[in-house]
């Protein structure tokens, strides 16, 4: 599945990048899945997401939890906390 | 109902104006105006920078204001968030709420904040005189703020 | 800390100006503006005549504003009343908070504006458009609002 | 004592007038008794106040009950209910 990863705030400063598109391996069911196998893809990413438990996560634009399921997702995106207003 | 993200700054009387002018069924109007505060932490800034999520951002306040307007019977809402750098004094974000009634166009007002500050994909950086960045962590008072909205919701 | 009790209209960005304009120390700013609604009890109404006690008015008024201050920690407020005959659509009171924090501002301006429509001696007479004229009767739910700040005094 | 008297509101239009100068007799304590002793005056203070718990009243621009001593005073005021705001 070929998906588009949006990055945030300080998760982007600490990847180093704002987007990418990725062709996502089958095996990764959830959003907790695929943080787990970004991490994996090096350093940096290893580094964003080294407290997963501080990162938010949005599907198609819409707030989900990690365990949410990644089916039919086109757009995914990890941020911290939002501190807006 | 309107919601705008824009980098220009915003006028109150106008937007009021825009909002209500010409009607004479309104009988109250409240409006909240954030703006950037000169020191953070005790460390005084320089400016504030807001990133933010440009669809979901709009698909979020629209969301949130939609919410508002079924709890509360508001005749009128808007809510103006501004990105970019922003210097203190300068509004941040601006929301406006018309009502028959008072009491429901200050709850409406709070609720919009509340949720706008918990749900709305933005995120500050503060630089600060002394030329540091940093992003602004999330508090969470905001999420405590939330939870009051959660007792009176309708399922 | 401003009271005022005029004829003229007021303007909601000038106001807010005068009170806040050149400070970046301040985070929140609610306003509250109190309009003529054109219709009272299912009839049309042509206008309002608003009577105050010279004095007494302005003595209510610093009193309350004073006490919202001791609650809250309020970097600025002003309350603007207007009297003489307005029309339906024009403002009638405005009530401007400032503050570090967003529930201090919503707070202090809901408590001023159940204080003023209980305390601050206003007086309101409806003309309709068939020429008939009342008086407005005080409302039971104003009590009600005013009495949730009880709880909350502190002795 | 003598004192000054003002009436707002439907209060003023049912006396007729929005002020007057008084002599109030020693006898007066109260403003209840300031208020039966009105309406002793004529038709007009007695439909004025033919409701007296709908009546509120101030002593020098300050709200009392009317309950309250007479002392001191040098200005009182009758008034409906407020309906500021």
């Amino acid at each position: 599945m070929k998906v588009t990863l949006l990055y945030f705030a300080w998760v982007r400063e600490k990847i180093g990048r704002a987007r990418e598109e990725v062709e996502l391996p089958a095996t990764l069911k959830t959003v907790a899945d695929l943080i787990a196998w970004l991490r994996a893809r090096g350093p940096k990413y290893d580094n964003a997401f080294a407290r997963p438990e501080v990162i938010r996560s949005a599907i198609n634009q819409t707030h989900v939890k990690q365990s949410a399921p990644l089916t039919g997702a086109r757009e995914i995106a990890f941020f911290p906390p939002v501190t807006g207003g | 109902m309107t919601v705008r993200v824009q980098t220009a700054p915003f006028d109150l009387s106008a937007e009021v104006a825009n909002l209500t002018g010409g009607r004479t069924d309104i009988g109250a109007i409240v409006t909240f105006t954030g703006t950037v505060r000169d020191t953070s932490h005790g460390q005084k800034l320089a400016s504030m920078t807001l990133e933010h999520y440009p669809g979901m951002t709009e698909a979020e306040l629209t969301r949130v204001e939609a919410d508002a307007n079924v709890r509360w019977p508001l005749q009128a809402s808007l809510i103006i968030h501004r990105v970019g750098t922003l210097l203190p004094g300068e509004g941040i974000v601006l929301v406006v709420t018309a009502s028959p009634h008072r009491q429901a166009a200050f709850d409406a007002a709070s609720f919009l904040m509340d949720y706008l500050k918990t749900r709305a994909p933005f995120w500050k950086k503060e630089l600060a005189l002394d030329g540091s960045g940093d992003w602004v962590d999330a508090r969470e008072s905001d999420d405590v703020a939330l939870a009051r909205w959660e007792t009176s919701t309708s399922t």
